[in-house]
């Protein structure tokens, strides 16, 4: 494997893991004193299991073999990923770069479910989740049926963000609203924590993203300028949004509107150029504005609008593919979009992919959710919900910094 | 007039602030307090120690009323802030001399 | 002897302190609150969605004075707190029974 | 009945808490303050400016007692708190009206 | 282009962009409370508009074309920049690289108008800023008559630092100061964010400065060595004036020394060697501790310490190159510092280059300032300054975590 | 040098820079409010004093020349380490990159001796322990006579958290115990800020193991790899034990045996393979987090279990190559572990070099500790440590947020 490729790689792998801390940090900021560690273990979780769930048989299921819907076991336990062969171990780096993109995409939806899903339900969701919804899918989209149809999905759009954005919708259908929602409200217990959580992220994206290149070449220098982009616009726009209807240019908004731009970019990364990230940022920052809002009227309790900013964003972005896409700028062989002289071949591809996905995921998570909901049960006691799930499920606190609070055994 | 002092479950606040404007009460000042009592500590545990975290974290009311308002504000109190379980709190009624509206310089009941 | 007790907006507090210095109190304990009142509380707006925060922040002062200085001290604080704009804030005058210096073991107005 | 508020230095409310309950005492409610008195401040440093922080991180314990446990609360308090150094803090009793048991509606010093 | 410069090149772009957070939160955590999310906002505001500008038209006034004054609009829109050409990417990979410190710069003037410069004011002032002084200076240094003399810059010393330092102070000249200020003082409202904030800016700083070398070659090595070690003398020597003479070797005696160090070594990182680093470091942390105390005797309100710092810091550094700049070590075609055998030429050329940006900088950021104050004012008023700018800019609160001030609607 | 390498050590070494102040934060939200600036300023102290150190005496003592016990001056002042010659810079890289690690390793320690002990007293320490106790074994290890026979010590194991951790309890055993330990506890007073500090760690910790291979090569990848699954099975089976023991899988439990897992692949990290990594951190999972219980039987006030964590976490994961260590998968030439044919001679030697470290590291820093005892002092006063150090020593509060505690002059 090239020295600088690898250098690349390694470094974006690295980038991808520091994203699901960051993602902690983000959602932990926006939930209430007495359900952030609640809410970072959400996340901490997908970092210990999915690594060792990844290489024993995730991996293999996900990317093995030729099958249109799923892969096969061959490579599980890592089977024949050496380093003195021929590829140098680009393969065994490929499935570390993945593995990091398995651990933090079932993260993304634990802020659909804040303050109120067990952590033993949890605990088997995500793993679950990863198995059954998240491993076929990325089959489909990364040769398997969906990829064969010309769709396209450079990071991880359908694959990852719509994919856990209607998870996250069918998981809250099925987990109920929190107790007091929509009436009362809460605002973000610690929004620097939010701020760097973005900074975090952001940073980390451009791993996910020009990583995706999986080499340090052309393709991954434009696909980090469409990162830098697209998330700059996002946040602009959702802020002047924010601002025309609500008045004011808000930290959270901003926030908010950056990683969207950064979930919209994701599917398109290394296949628009120019200033098409800057319109597809504009586009979303405004779309995914509005589409928080969704949940109030359509009354489901998506807690941190993994929905409207995931699933929306997602969707968005890959769609905006049928429009953008410009295999002239790439040298490459994908459809060209509508508005580079592509037709609506590239749009309906697209919109396949993601109507497939969307169906497949709504449906098996909420079955998950509903087996759970059956067997073990899936909320905490409205007692647990009223105090907070962090001393009930964790046996822990957030903040202990009055000397009142001090006051132990 | 009456300064009347309660310690209440945290989560029962917005209930309490909203039967005490209904009561015709138009003021009050809360802050968050750690309480000990019957209702026992929590236990935290910390890479395996136990930590015996005898207070609970409450909320502390304070409403100043006149001397007719005093029953009605208690009585608000009460009702919003009943669980029934151990921890739901005290209400204490203190007696007042003077109370003034820095604003206006009002004394008195009218400066409540 | 009296437990002066003042709510005021919390930019206020170093010009209290400095009146209730020179009206020759020699100490006071201070907290942060959150205030409800006719000054109305504040809107927060998270993800377009609007939080009408009816608490406001506010800081709790409390001054044990003799009976003689009861008065210089309500005077100083309502002058240094008054901006003559709503939430500017009460104080109360609440009876004391007794005080004690856990330095020394005074008690009544030697203890202050 | 009384309310027994004590400002004292935050590492001996352990102490505190622990003789109380000796005393007999079944509750107490505690906060975090700010206090200014003989002690003087602190000086803080930040980038060469120095912070004359007047104000001294100090701990507030409130308890409701029945008339009886008042004296040995007060003693309790006393004893646990006292360093013996100045910034010790102060004790202040005041006269109870009436306390209320939330959780069972009990008065007056059932309510304790 | 080869890998394993882009792999570096890449990897330094996002180091670059971590520290405009960084930034923030070193400035966020030295604020009041009720200040934090404005001072944050002024940064991620940089963050949302910068990118977009920079590639609609500010890399290329500042870098094509000839000129000794200003670039042309030749690459506006990155016209011309493509991934399939010649070189790769390498072009495009740049724009990226500088892109993050065009966002950077003018986020660095935030810290000196903190507390009372309103939203609006600071909207507009950071994009005409950067087109109306970051622009051209950038060129003069980068390309144009500054460089030509010979006056070397390698990471934006004088572009950057001497730049945005010297802004900060026509910036606050204009504003005015605190009420209150300077006989009432605020202690940061949370040192672990400075401390955070400080440790992101020195990991994202070897992005800036080794990433400037624009390969992974042997001056990438040298810089990075240099941004080691300047910053640690600085944050040491910083640390000890402060213990000899206020009596205490302080957290935020620390970090503003390692910011000063990272400052000073910008310009010199790819020329000079050995222990000129650590000299650099020592000196300059003596010389910022000193400065930052100028601004109370001067009496200009610099709230955050950016004249004292990146003003000075960079200034010191710059001129240091004149001293310590090593083209033997280098296999360079620069002038040789004193030290080294070449006279005052160098030195001179650096104090030309730095008077100039001073001059100009100065008067623009005046202009801009005063432009501002005469047509939408750029203060808030009393009642907000008194009350706090985040709920009356932003209608946010940085912290809700009490119970209390969590009782919404 | 390869273009690939250096952008791989160039990244590497900013990652291990940022480990420290990752490190600090971890710590320091473990710690309580008034103590937290002070467990900083013990991390940060590092960062200033021991990067000048290293490039003046320590590296040369520690790498330079044949010697088995100690290295010589020939590299002292970085002579004769240039970018112009054949090496194209890659010695002076690796100047750089091993400075971070002797930034850290002392660093570790402060964790054990928080909350008492002198900040004078700490400030000889840190740099005193690095030349008298780092540098030596660090040469027995690499290059010395533990290397010679064969023992492995890919990143660090023995070198530096055995190393560390048994000079923590040296420390503490000659410091005392803190007052009101082990009656008093106290929780952290803030966990997102140790879970950040988790997450930095381990970010930052793929430079440390990945960049030891000191290429962008096969081996690199394997490491990276095997950081990644080590951290989540360690996290994985600490918290397990703690859910099964203690009642509740708690984010502290998790952090620290993410952490734990980390320091066991460190050593171990280029030299397995498959599920080993999954394996060994399992074990340092179950067996970090009984050993952090020792301290209460054995008396000894290791404040953030530093001996629990980097000392047995260290010697597990050391000991763990004689039995894993695989050398075909590597296609390398050491010997390999029992479980891949290899006999007890690797186990022998591991134990071997761990021995004598473990006994030459405790001597010497309770040598070092007595030394201060007997001369400046090493404890702060009872009155400081009662009303913590933030205040005494640095004169600082970690937080002011509130208006009453903002009343400055
Ligand atoms: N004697 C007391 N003095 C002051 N506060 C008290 C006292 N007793 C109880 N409290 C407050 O009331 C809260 C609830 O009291 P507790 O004894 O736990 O339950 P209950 O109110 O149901 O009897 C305590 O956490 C404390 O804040
Ligand atoms: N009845 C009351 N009891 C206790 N505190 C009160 C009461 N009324 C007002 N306060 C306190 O005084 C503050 C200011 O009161 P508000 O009614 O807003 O304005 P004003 O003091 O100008 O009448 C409130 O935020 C609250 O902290
Ligand atoms: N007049 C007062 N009113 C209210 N609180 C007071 C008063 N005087 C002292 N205190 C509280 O008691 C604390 C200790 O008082 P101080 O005068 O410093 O020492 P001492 O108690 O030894 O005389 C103060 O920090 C403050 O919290």
């Amino acid at each position: 494997m090239d020295t600088g490729d690898a250098a690349w790689v390694l470094t974006s792998s690295a980038l991808v893991l520091f994203m699901t801390p960051g993602l902690a940090l983000f959602y932990g900021g926006m939930d209430r004193t007495r359900n952030v560690l609640n809410m970072l273990m959400m996340n901490f979780w997908c970092l210990l299991v999915i690594p060792i769930l990844w290489v024993v048989v995730g991996y293999s299921l996900a990317q093995s073999g030729d099958g249109a819907l799923l892969g096969n076991l061959d490579m599980a336990f890592l089977r024949g990923l050496g380093i003195t062969g021929e590829d140098g171990g680009s393969g065994l780096l490929t499935v570390a770069f993945l593995g990091m993109f398995a651990v933090i995409t079932p993260a993304l939806i634990s802020g659909a479910v804040a303050d109120r899903m067990k952590f033993s339900a949890w605990a088997i969701f995500a793993p679950a989740w990863l198995l059954l919804v998240f491993v076929p899918v990325f089959k489909w989209v990364y040769g398997g049926w969906i990829g064969d149809r010309g769709a396209l999905d450079f990071a991880g759009g359908t694959a990852i963000h719509v994919n856990a954005g209607i998870a996250a919708l069918a998981a809250v259908l099925v987990l109920g609203r929190r107790r007091g929602w929509p009436s009362q409200g809460h605002p973000p217990h610690s929004m620097p924590l939010v701020m760097m959580g973005t900074g975090i992220l952001w940073f980390g994206w451009f791993g996910f993203n020009a990583g995706s290149a999986l080499a340090a070449n052309g393709q991954a220098i434009q696909a980090f300028m469409n990162t830098f982009l697209a998330a700059a616009a996002a946040g602009l726009s959702w802020g002047f949004v924010e601002k025309f209807r609500d008045g004011h240019f808000t930290n959270l908004g901003v926030a908010s509107g950056i990683v969207a731009g950064l979930v919209a970019i994701t599917p398109g990364a290394g296949f628009v150029a120019g200033m098409s990230p800057i319109w597809i940022g504009l586009a979303t920052g405004i779309i995914c504005c509005y589409a928080v809002g969704l949940k109030n009227r359509a009354g489901y309790d998506d807690a941190l609008d993994v929905v409207g900013v995931h699933f929306v964003g997602g969707l968005v972005g890959s769609l905006a593919i049928g429009l953008f896409a410009d295999p002239a700028f790439f040298g490459g062989e994908f459809m060209a979009g509508s508005f580079y002289g592509g037709g609506l071949d590239l749009l309906g591809a697209q919109a396949l992919g993601n109507a497939a996905t969307i169906v497949y995921s709504f449906a098996v998570t909420a079955l998950i959710m509903l087996a759970l909901k059956a067997t073990i049960g899936v909320r905490v006691s409205d007692d647990v919900e009223n105090s907070g799930l962090d001393l009930a499920e964790h046996a822990e606190a957030a903040y202990s910094t009055g000397s009142a609070s001090l006051a132990g055994h | 007039m009456k300064l009347i002092i309660a310690f209440i479950k945290p989560f029962k606040l917005e209930q309490v602030r909203d039967s005490l404007k209904i009561a015709g009460v138009s003021g009050m000042s809360v802050n968050d307090i750690s309480g000990f009592g019957r209702q026992g500590g929590q236990t935290e545990v910390y890479r395996g120690a136990e930590y015996e975290v005898e207070f609970v974290p409450k909320v502390r009311l304070e409403v100043i009323v006149t001397d007719e308002l005093a029953g009605p504000t208690v009585a608000a109190i009460e009702t919003a802030a009943h669980t029934g379980e151990i921890g739901d709190g005290k209400i204490v009624v203190v007696p007042v001399e003077d109370v003034v509206r820095i604003r206006t310089g009002e004394r008195g009941a009218d400066a409540i």
